[in-house]
């Protein structure tokens, strides 16, 4: 992976270098190790200050556990993240915990997010209460600010998660996210659980927080159609590595990688031409196909695709793929 | 309706069906009429519980207690499904009307080979020889594109991917030719690529079966690749049909036109999406009015009051809104 | 919607009508639990009082009976009433230790084990399989030959067995919490596991603990009874339901009342339990059931 | 395949392991056996003669070795009241327990099976409601009560079963009634349950969209996958059945395996009821690997884990 990466970016706020996260498959009956997944398989990127970076891809291409890891719930196998420069991996007690504050996270389903016997205080304040130095007028004040801030209302504070509907408990999951004032939220599928006619309005809500309080967004969707339109900059992932990433608009306009072709062909229903309906299925990361690990799906594939595996290369200023059709 | 009920392969006529639980009665499916042509490929569009599974299962007669099918009319080839016996119905499952369900981990039985699964759907409706049998299918693993069909059909489901195994619930409703396909959401639990193979296939075999399609769906995107016309579903009533090219270019409801509005379009970047207010009405508290008022930009005050009656816009569009016409 | 419904929703509306035979239920649990704590007072004679003058009345409202003694006298002229009155204290008393106790017990290490899954898991986790798979009927004789029959021998198989349900089936409950989003995210914001345990995880699966409690105040009470019918419970001449019935045995043929009321006691508290705690279960979480 | 049963092997076998170490040492917990081994007027020449012989002066590892040796060896002791070897015992017996364990456990699938199946068809109409009520008092009435009502009502009242012994089909039918009512009240359940979930399944309603008849659907598709956990249930209850047996053999006189325990405990013959106690335990072990074998068969998807 490209190493001139690493000069150093006042704008960047969270850095991947090389970061791979290898599953061990432990079988027969001692658990011995036979072989491992490699669910994200060395990717690069950074995220800058203030922006939305997507990642997008279909299951098992690692874009879920490239999340674990930032959030610190599975430990990288190699490689480095970079928050504001330092290593997350080997950072101090204290240092942790003003991590975990400034890196929150909102997941999919926003029903399993929320404790069914917690009110939505505790659930807001949760945490908050780590840090030990606030009092609990503070603590509450901060809830009830936070609630408005999502858009939702002081009285919600001491009612049950199953008294809102599946967007106000997005909301919830929302204003969770921001009670610590984070610099980072990673949005894990934000929205795919929510009903249609409620999605826009959860996306309106998240771009107005962004552009209210300047923080930046790690998106995660399958929707290429959604993360588009979020996100400033976006990365297309297959199988646990990056196959091609730049600005969402290049992205959109010069699309390099025939597989981001075909998201975009699914993502728009515009697929009348046959070639952009992939043939087969995602590859699995437990036995990935050799070379590059979409050549069996690919309609442009090369003998080359079968052997070599192709780097990510700069085709333009800031749009790089990972494809032999690129010199 | 149309005046030419006769030629219809299926039509519905102001369908009711209802769940009689405690906390009341839910209208899941409330006056329902739509009509579907031979070889024709209706959508059913609308969100989570508006009622379209529901009108789907209902087609089938298949729904369990506590709900009912309280009212209405079913014609399929001019008889009425809703007046038919048990017996009779048995008839109609599977050799003309079929279904393909939404999720490909449960729909099919884990412990039966799949070859098996298909046989007996063909063994239900008709007597044939074993190798007749055998033949035909293997003839429905090629039809849905199962490579190596000999092998696979000795395959539990288990030990297929999601994609595979939603093929296979295609093979099976299409054992015996029947002439109405169901289709409830069935690519939603699919991969993205996946899921634009699926649509294709049906596609494909809906060109070369003739079969008809109603395809139930949240998606409209999928809608206008595939079907022919569409129909809105909005708290168990269709608010909106018509062509789908059309109705999607000119949507007259005013439900129609924010769902269409709410979806980001290629290029639309980090601009705001079109939102639309609130949530779907309560199944069990329906607004008396329209039931898209409270949540309308423009909604007036009949709206409140009176559910509007469809109103014709063309020969083959219409719309229950009082904006319209 | 108000706050305190939800606060109480146990007892809110979400349990929907009540039916005759929950409430009846519940009456004989009171009855049984105020026979327990008052039996001195509720019966009209002392347990152990022997009376050879009026041995072996039949009950009332049979021919020959006397009305002193509703449910007859046994060969020592001991009331049976008070004896049922005062077993039900035995049986109390059994079932806050077989229940209290083990739950307790198997909450904490079902939880435990659950939660931080590894070796701890495996071992809780064998632990509880041959719990629940040793004849315990036996080890309990084995027990009361060893030591002697004993209210204590009878505390020790009640606990060793009881609490591997307990911790079976807290732990099931913990692992599918354990991955739910909210104990993630409870995690990934640095709060602690104890905290995540009380907060998240115990509360959550306190209703199926409930729910088991229940059930277990049945089973702890047949079980009390086998062993002392069998003679590895209760010593006599302590009022035990279970030893009642194996005193009265021999005497099927011309005292049937002897064995047939205290089973009559046994199966009604039992039986009370059983609905009670189906009951709950329905109304708590339909797919909840046990094996 | 191999794998799985490998597995459950290796399972099974540290089981049995564990539980021997169990029973090992709840069997050392008075510290000394040999005063429960002998009869009261042994010298202490004799007890320290006895110590020596069974090993008691070695360290505890040395003594569970030894323990486990005679075991493996079939060497379960003498009886202390008929001094005779204790597997002799066990062996005479164990056909007749066996022989009711088996007859309650059919009986009780016999019916649980299909009344489980009609009761979860059934909901809430009277076939459920009668299921339902069959559950919960095979539940909650304790088996020895159960036996001696029945003894009451068929043969003091009736006259028309015998009320104990061993001999002709006639004998057999209460102690099994006694025993198997439990185990239909929860096989009944479980079925039911069991049935209840599966019905509710995708795949159910497809066999359904097929145009299978109702018939079909139930029997063949929905019946297929609610057996899987209920074998299994009926393979653990089985051997609980067996320990049940103490109970009912114990009642009707009943010449079996449980009776010999009882007595046992009333003559405090300690060889023979550790002897039950061990014998038991690996039946039980023992059990659990063949329902794990007939697992294989019930669900494929078991097949290739």
């Amino acid at each position: 992976m490209s190493d001139n990466t690493k000069t150093k970016n006042d704008n960047v706020l969270l850095e991947f270098i090389d970061v791979k996260k290898y599953f061990p498959i432990r079988q027969g009956v001692f658990a011995k190790t036979k072989g491992y997944i490699k669910a994200v398989d060395g990717i690069s990127y950074d995220i800058r200050k203030g922006e939305t970076f997507g990642l997008v891809g279909e299951s098992g291409c690692g874009k879920s556990t490239t999340s674990k890891l930032v959030l610190l719930i599975e430990p990288i196998t190699s490689g480095k993240i970079l928050f504001d420069g330092k290593d997350i991996s080997n950072l101090s007690q204290s240092e942790r915990q003003a991590y975990r504050e400034s890196v929150q996270p909102v997941f999919q389903d926003p029903t399993g997010s929320l404790d069914p016997r917690c009110r939505v205080s505790t659930i807001i304040a949760e945490p908050l209460q780590v840090r030990k130095n606030m009092t609990k007028e503070q603590i509450h004040a901060r809830v009830l600010e936070v609630l408005e801030m999502a858009g939702l209302r002081s009285d919600h504070a001491e009612l049950f998660p199953h008294q809102f509907s599946g967007g106000q408990r997005q909301r919830i999951a929302m204003a969770r996210a921001l009670s610590t004032e984070p610099k980072l939220i990673i949005l894990d599928e934000p929205i795919s659980s929510l009903d249609v006619s409620i999605r826009a309005n959860m996306m309106n809500q998240l771009l107005d927080l962004q552009a209210k309080l300047g923080i930046s967004y790690m998106l995660i969707a399958h929707d290429l159609a959604v993360i588009l339109h979020m996100s400033t900059r976006v990365a297309v992932m297959y199988v646990g590595k990056i196959v091609e990433t730049g600005d969402s608009k290049e992205l959109y306009e010069h699309t390099a990688h025939p597989y981001t072709k075909a998201l975009f062909a699914a993502a728009f229903h515009s697929a009348n031409e046959g070639a952009l309906i992939l043939p087969g299925e995602v590859a699995s990361p437990y036995n990935p196909p050799s070379g590059c690990h979409f050549h069996p799906r690919c309609p442009n594939a090369m003998p080359k695709c079968k052997e070599i595996e192709p780097l990510l290369k700069e085709i333009s200023p800031g749009h790089k793929a990972a494809c032999h059709l690129f010199k | 309706m149309s005046e030419l009920a006769n030629s219809h392969l299926l039509q519905v006529i102001d369908l009711k069906t209802h769940f009689f639980v405690s906390r009341g009665t839910l209208k899941a499916v409330d006056g329902v009429s739509f009509y579907l042509n031979k070889g024709e490929v209706l959508g059913i569009v609308g969100e989570s519980a508006c009622g379209k599974s529901v009108t789907g299962l209902s087609l089938m007669r298949l729904i369990e207690p506590p709900g009912k099918i309280v009212g209405g009319q079913i014609l399929f080839n001019g008889e009425d499904l809703l007046k038919l016996g048990e017996k009779d119905m048995l008839k109609i499952r599977g050799r003309q009307i079929t279904m393909i369900q939404q999720n490909p981990d449960t729909s099919l039985n884990p412990v039966f080979r799949i070859g098996n699964q298909i046989a007996e759907a063909i063994t239900t409706h008709r007597k044939l020889s074993k190798e007749a049998l055998n033949e035909k299918v293997i003839e429905l693993l090629r039809l849905v594109r199962i490579p190596s069909p000999e092998v696979r059909a000795l395959d539990y489901p288990h030990q297929m991917s999601g994609g595979m195994r939603q093929r296979i619930a295609g093979a099976i409703a299409l054992a015996c030719d029947a002439n109405l396909l169901i289709a409830d959401e069935p690519t939603t639990n699919l991969d993205v690529t996946t899921q634009a193979q699926y649509i294709k296939l049906l596609e494909q075999i809906q060109s070369e079966t003739g079969v008809g399609i109603i395809f139930i769906t949240h998606d409209f995107g999928i809608v206008s690749t595939l079907t022919d016309r569409v129909a809105v579903m909005y708290a168990g009533r269709i608010v909106e049909t018509g062509p789908t090219k059309d109705l999607m270019e000119k949507p007259a409801h005013p439900y129609t036109r924010a769902l269409l509005d709410s979806v980001p379009k290629p290029g639309s970047s980090s601009t705001r999406l079109h939102s639309i207010q609130g949530g779907p009405p309560n199944p069990n508290k329906m607004p008396p009015g329209c039931r898209f008022a409270p949540r309308c930009e423009k909604v007036k005050p009949e709206c409140l009051k009176e559910y509007p009656p469809e109103v014709k816009i063309n020969n083959n569009r219409s719309a229950s809104c009082y904006y319209v016409g | 919607m108000n706050k305190v419904f939800h606060k109480r929703r146990l007892f809110g509306k979400r349990f929907g009508k009540v039916n005759p035979g929950v409430v009846i239920s519940l009456v004989i649990l009171a009855g049984f639990i105020i026979c327990g704590i008052f039996a001195p007072f509720i019966a009209p004679y002392s347990p152990t009082n022997i009376n050879l003058g009026d041995a072996l009345k039949p009950p009332a409202f049979q021919a020959g009976g006397d009305v002193h003694y509703p449910l007859g006298t046994d060969r020592l002229g001991r009331d049976v009433l008070s004896r049922i009155i005062f077993g039900a204290r035995v049986s109390l008393q059994v079932a806050a230790i077989g229940v209290v106790a083990s739950g307790i017990i198997g909450l904490t290490l079902g939880v435990i084990s659950g939660y931080k899954g590894g070796w701890i898991d495996i071992i809780i986790q064998r632990a509880v399989d041959i719990m629940l798979g040793l004849p315990m009927i036996l080890i309990a004789m084995v027990l009361a030959i060893i030591f002697g029959a004993s209210i204590l021998n009878v505390a020790f198989v009640l606990i060793i067995i009881f609490w591997a349900t307990f911790a079976r089936q807290s732990r099931a409950e913990t692992l599918k919490l354990r991955n739910l989003d909210f104990v993630t995210l409870a995690r990934t914001s640095g709060t602690s596991d104890f905290i995540i345990i009380l907060r998240h995880i115990v509360p959550n699966v306190m209703g199926s603990m409930l729910v088991l409690a229940t059930l277990n105040v049945g089973a702890t009470i047949t079980l009390e009874a086998t062993l002392s019918f069998l003679g590895a419970g209760i010593p006599p001449p302590a009022p035990s339901w279970g030893l009642m019935t194996a005193d009265g045995r021999d005497m099927v043929v011309t005292a049937w009342w002897l064995s047939f009321m205290p089973g009559v006691a046994i199966s009604l508290v039992v039986l009370a339990c059983n609905v009670f705690g189906d009951w709950l279960r329905d109304r708590l979480d339909p797919k909840l059931r046990t094996i | 395949m191999t794998r799985y049963l490998i597995n459950r092997l290796t399972q099974g076998i540290i089981a049995l392991f564990l539980s021997s170490v169990l029973v090992f040492i709840l069997l050392r917990m008075t510290g000394d056996p040999t005063l429960l081994l002998l009869t009261p007027d042994a010298t202490l020449a004799d007890v320290a003669a006895l110590r020596v012989q069974l090993g008691l002066d070695q360290p505890y590892p040395v003594q569970y070795f030894l323990f486990m040796r005679n075991i493996l060896q079939g060497d379960f002791g003498n009886s202390l009241f008929y001094h005779r070897p204790v597997l002799d015992l066990i062996a005479a017996r164990f056909p007749a327990t066996l022989l009711l364990a088996i007859t309650a456990n059919a009986l009780g699938m016999a019916i649980a099976l299909p009344f489980g199946v009609i009761a979860a068809t059934h909901r809430e109409k009277w076939q459920d409601t009668m299921a339902k009520v069959t559950a919960i008092l095979g539940q909650s009435l304790p088996n020895f009560w159960l036996g001696i009502v029945l003894i009451q009502i068929f043969s003091v009242w009736l006259g028309w079963l015998p009320s104990s012994g061993y001999g002709s089909l006639k004998f057999l039918i209460l102690p099994a009634v006694a025993l198997g009512f439990g185990s239909v009240a929860a096989i009944l359940r479980l079925t039911r349950s069991s049935m209840l979930d599966v019905l509710s399944a995708d795949y159910i309603r497809l066999a359904r969209i097929k145009g299978l008849p109702e018939r079909l659907v139930i029997w063949k598709h929905a019946l297929r996958n609610a057996l899987i956990p209920v074998v299994t249930f009926a393979g653990i209850y089985f051997v609980r059945t067996l320990a049940g047996s103490v109970v009912v053999e114990t009642i009707f006189a009943w010449p079996g395996v449980g009776r010999l325990a009882y007595e046992a405990v009333v003559r405090r013959d300690f060889p023979v009821e550790q002897g039950i106690l061990i014998l038991f335990t690996a039946l039980f072990i023992l059990f659990n690997l063949m329902i794990d074998i007939i697992y294989l068969f019930l669900d494929p998807r078991v097949k290739l884990r």
